[in-house]
């Protein structure tokens, strides 16, 4: 019969490194693709803009703060502060900044 | 939530991203994608608070999360509220600082959790992200905080102390950094080497950023924010966490361009910004030389040029922002206008302090963007044009950026000098930016209208009136 | 090796793919960029000879697996040295079906070796890639050898039956596949289940593509190339494998996008190419009433125009293709040029069978791609144009496109009939692809050269060095 | 003392659908924006280029062929010379189109 068949992927984990870099290189060829577009007009406002999503680190501040505990958690909800800030300022004044360049 | 579930939605979060990225590529698109960004930011953040793992965190650590967010929600809205739309380059840079900050301290907790639940509890790929997001984080916190306090002349600067041979001290600090990171990753960053890191990455920042000169903030920003991408990339490698991979990416490339697109408009490489010095050659004229002979106007001659002319050009420079002139501009070019004569902007790449920034100016007193044309459109009409006002601008219409041994040789500019008549309103004769004198003050064609920018363009439009 | 060193190499081979798709960006880099795929491709398909799980197969295995890279590889060069280019589009409808069969067939593999080992062996996640790879495949396979046969003109297809009241067949056909794949993805994709899922899949991809115009096939190839790579990344679902994943992504988005520009250059929605008909419409002019003032030519009176002409723009169209009139083209060219005549080339999107297919054949015959405008570049001078020397176009150039009731309404077209004089060169008043009468033929200042589009260029450029 | 704790990423396997959903849409987002960049001009050898690609499946083809027993060894036999056609003759005759405007 046939021998012992594992399925083909399963059978040896993928690797996460490995998965994060392809995820990084794709991401970057995207970020690199579209922001290449961008006109010069925008770049002020780009600039505010993935700062704010730069503020992405909030969700890692989260988990942090929700599951370690003593310390760490401490440290999750300074995260959440500091990155708070940045998200919730960034977009907004974004926001302020474009809601300009809307009005035509 | 299991893990796939909230993996899928991070995934919907990515999507929105790069959606809300692509919308910045047109203005008209720009604050949906904007919105679409924030949107993105909230699925992943709802969708984290109901994650298996946090959902254990029990009334009192939703509590402190909740605290955590009220607070940063307050403060964030405060300052972006407060905030005058001149002051964005220091805001930036210190959103940037806070966003790296927040990195290498999710970093640290996730060292402090697992460090003391066994050794060896860090797989050596996750201590060597630990280690980058400690390194990228502090140095981003640091360099943007000397960035923001360069860019708002906080006093506190001047009584730093500056370093002799930076690049010297740099390379030494930069190498010892980098030795400290591969240590840490390879001790699987026990929670003490990861903080020492953090310690000397907090040095690194100060001393790469601090002999850097004031004006050339913009393009350390710039790659600030980048780096602040990169920490939450490195953060989404320790908790192998995509969504931060991607976002964090993004923001990687996004800041990484622009630093390359602001080095081009100013023709020099990263490298000479960031540890180069600017300033005036051996060759350059002396400024009384170049001086020798401008021609000095008041508003009521340059009211009488502007009422003959046909065609006029508008070249704002940092002297706008500064002196807040962009609506008293709108009103000078809507009445021109409306008498016939055709108006346009011509905006340089790096005018102003960070990139775009006259754009955004100027978009905010109205003016319509197809007004505003790039300098590569506005100099192939420039010939055709009977007055050039230019309005705070210096280094970006400097012609001596032609002359091959100048400080700015290169540099593309705004041929300012090639339109009939040339109207430069500045305060003095002081240099811009690179700290050279200009000879397009003293050219044939050239006047100086010597006043606050707000102040003259106000002037010649009662003049205007008036006539 | 291990699975880690592996798949760091696929990702490498990503990247190469990518920046290889980015050297296609630009005519001087494209050699490099298909080189850099190409590259990939090896670097793939070698680390995957040495993957733990390859390595098992022992003598034979390997064997087997040369073999069939032997024999592939001398099809493979065969077809593509022996192909002529202008026989490309079929060539490309082979390949892509080829690539089709072998994704399905790899997840046929997968299935048979799976499904052996014990019930439930398979994951529903994975079996829902099986289908989809099993029905994409297919369709593709039956789908591109249709295409194949219609664009090469195969006597085999004429005796082929054609589908009546198509649509309800297709929909129905559809229909019923799509419940059968759903159906495997749920049972787990159990062997049999499977290959009825992939003849049902054959038949669709027949029905789907039969009651399409030839005409149309261009279309259909560039959704059918899109198809081959939504397979594979299938197939990389199916074996969690992700290189085949991000180069079928790759492809499936190319595919898309050229799919999209054809039917936005013939301004026909994707749905009315794939279902719709295409003719003459009920308001559609009677050729005998249209072509009541035509006024034909001979090559020496169209080597006297073109002698005292100072502008002349040619316009290729299928024609030329057909007669293999590119290198006769160039010479009559070269020898305006030569002159002093300002000669350009004036591109319609879709002019030819396969978009870009102009650009091929003229530089095949080594026309300089500066020469080659697009078509609304060339819009914008033609009324400067002294004589438009249309060669084997038809629809791409037929100002009934300007008329709202026309069959081909609202596509834009290359405005020949503006120019000075149009002359007009193909074999009979016989229509082009959409089958409908050109009022350019008519016009008054256009003249037809009756004849065979080589022979008609080679004649004029004869005539033109005897005068 | 501190309750277990896992690997807050390790204590629960990332699903691997998911994780190709994620790698396919960053491909496809970065397939669009390469793609729309690439002039008319060169759409013909864009065909031709990126149906070679496709062929990558011969990867799987390889794979099949390697590892699996019996019949579908010899599916596996099969797609690597359907794959190896599609992939040599593909990037061949692409290579042949190119050639032509390389010659300026
Ligand atoms: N935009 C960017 O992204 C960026 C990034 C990095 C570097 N830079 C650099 O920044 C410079 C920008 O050039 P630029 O031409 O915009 O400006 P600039 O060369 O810096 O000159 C600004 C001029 O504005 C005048 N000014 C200041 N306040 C004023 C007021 N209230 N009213 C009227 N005039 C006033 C100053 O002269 P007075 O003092 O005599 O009035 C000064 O000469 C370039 O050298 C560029 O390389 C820009
Ligand atoms: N390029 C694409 O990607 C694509 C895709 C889908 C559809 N299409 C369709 O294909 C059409 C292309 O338009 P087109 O203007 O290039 O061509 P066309 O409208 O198809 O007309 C071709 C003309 O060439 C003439 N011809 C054929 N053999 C010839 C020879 N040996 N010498 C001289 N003339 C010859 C034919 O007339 P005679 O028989 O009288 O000589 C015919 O009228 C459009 O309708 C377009 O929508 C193109």
């Amino acid at each position: 019969m046939f021998y012992a068949l594992h399925l083909l992927a399963a059978s040896t984990a993928a690797n996460p490194l490995v998965l994060g870099l392809t995820i990084f290189a794709l991401a970057i060829f995207v970020g690199i693709e579209i922001i290449t577009k961008i006109p010069p007009t925008l770049h002020t406002p780009l600039m505010s803009g993935s700062n704010a999503i730069s503020g992405i680190t909030l969700v890692g501040a989260v988990l942090a703060s929700g599951e370690y505990p003593g310390f760490a958690k401490l440290l999750g909800f300074i995260a959440i502060i500091l990155a708070t800030i940045n998200v919730v300022g960034g977009f907004l004044v974004t926001h302020r900044m474009l809601e300009k360049f809307k009005s035509r | 939530m299991s893990r796939a579930w909230v993996d899928l939605v991070y995934l919907i979060a990515a999507v929105l991203f790069i959606l809300g990225l692509k919308g910045l590529t047109h203005p008209r698109t720009a604050v949906r994608g904007n919105l679409m960004g924030a949107v993105a930011m909230l699925l992943a953040v709802l969708v984290t608070l109901v994650d298996q793992q946090v959902l254990g965190a029990g009334v009192f650590g939703y509590f402190l999360i909740f605290l955590g967010m009220a607070i940063g929600t307050g403060i964030g809205v405060w300052l972006a509220i407060t905030i005058r739309l001149e002051s964005m380059p220091e805001l930036v840079a210190l959103f940037n600082g806070l966003g790296g900050a927040a990195s290498f301290v999710v970093a640290g907790a996730y060292v402090w959790a697992n460090d003391h639940s066994g050794p060896e509890a860090i797989g050596l790929e996750i201590s060597f992200a630990t280690a980058a997001s400690g390194l990228i984080g502090a140095v981003t916190l640091t360099g943007s905080l000397v960035a923001f306090a360069k860019l708002a002349g906080h006093p506190l600067l001047k009584k730093m102390p500056l370093i002799p041979n930076s690049t010297v001290v740099n390379a030494i600090a930069g190498g010892v950094t980098l030795l400290l990171a591969l240590l840490c990753a390879v001790s699987r960053s026990y929670d003490l080497w990861f903080w020492v890191l953090v310690l000397a990455s907090l040095g690194l920042g100060y001393c790469l950023t601090i002999s850097i000169g004031g004006a050339d903030m913009p393009v350390v920003i710039a790659l600030l924010n980048s780096y602040s991408g990169l920490a939450a990339a490195a953060t989404g490698f320790v908790l192998e966490n995509n969504v931060l991979i991607i976002a964090g990416s993004l923001v990687g490339a996004s800041g990484l361009i622009l630093t390359q697109i602001m080095c081009k408009a100013m023709n020099r490489s990263l490298t000479n910004v960031l540890f180069g010095t600017l300033g005036p050659t051996g060759d350059t004229k002396d400024a009384d030389e170049v001086y020798q002979n401008v021609k000095a106007t008041g508003p009521d001659e340059v009211a009488m040029l502007l009422d003959v002319a046909r065609r006029v050009v508008i070249v704002p420079g940092y002297g706008m922002a500064v002196a807040q002139a962009q609506h008293a501009v709108r009103d000078l070019a809507n009445f021109l206008m409306d008498k016939g004569i055709e108006v346009e902007y011509g905006i340089h790449p790096v005018a102003g302090r960070m990139p775009g920034h006259m754009n955004v100016l100027l978009a905010e007193a109205d003016i319509p963007y197809e007004l505003l044309k790039e300098m590569d459109e506005i100099n192939t009409s420039m010939e055709q044009t009977d007055v050039c006002l230019v309005i705070g601008a210096n280094d970006t219409v400097n012609p001596d950026a032609r002359q091959a041994n100048s400080a700015i040789a290169g540099m593309p500019i705004i041929d300012a000098d090639k339109a009939r008549t040339c109207v430069v309103i500045k305060r003095s004769l002081s240099p811009g930016f690179a700290g050279i004198p200009n000879p397009l003050f003293s050219a044939d064609n050239a006047l100086m209208l010597f006043a606050d920018g707000k102040q003259a363009v106000l002037d010649i439009l009662s003049a205007l009136k008036e006539g």
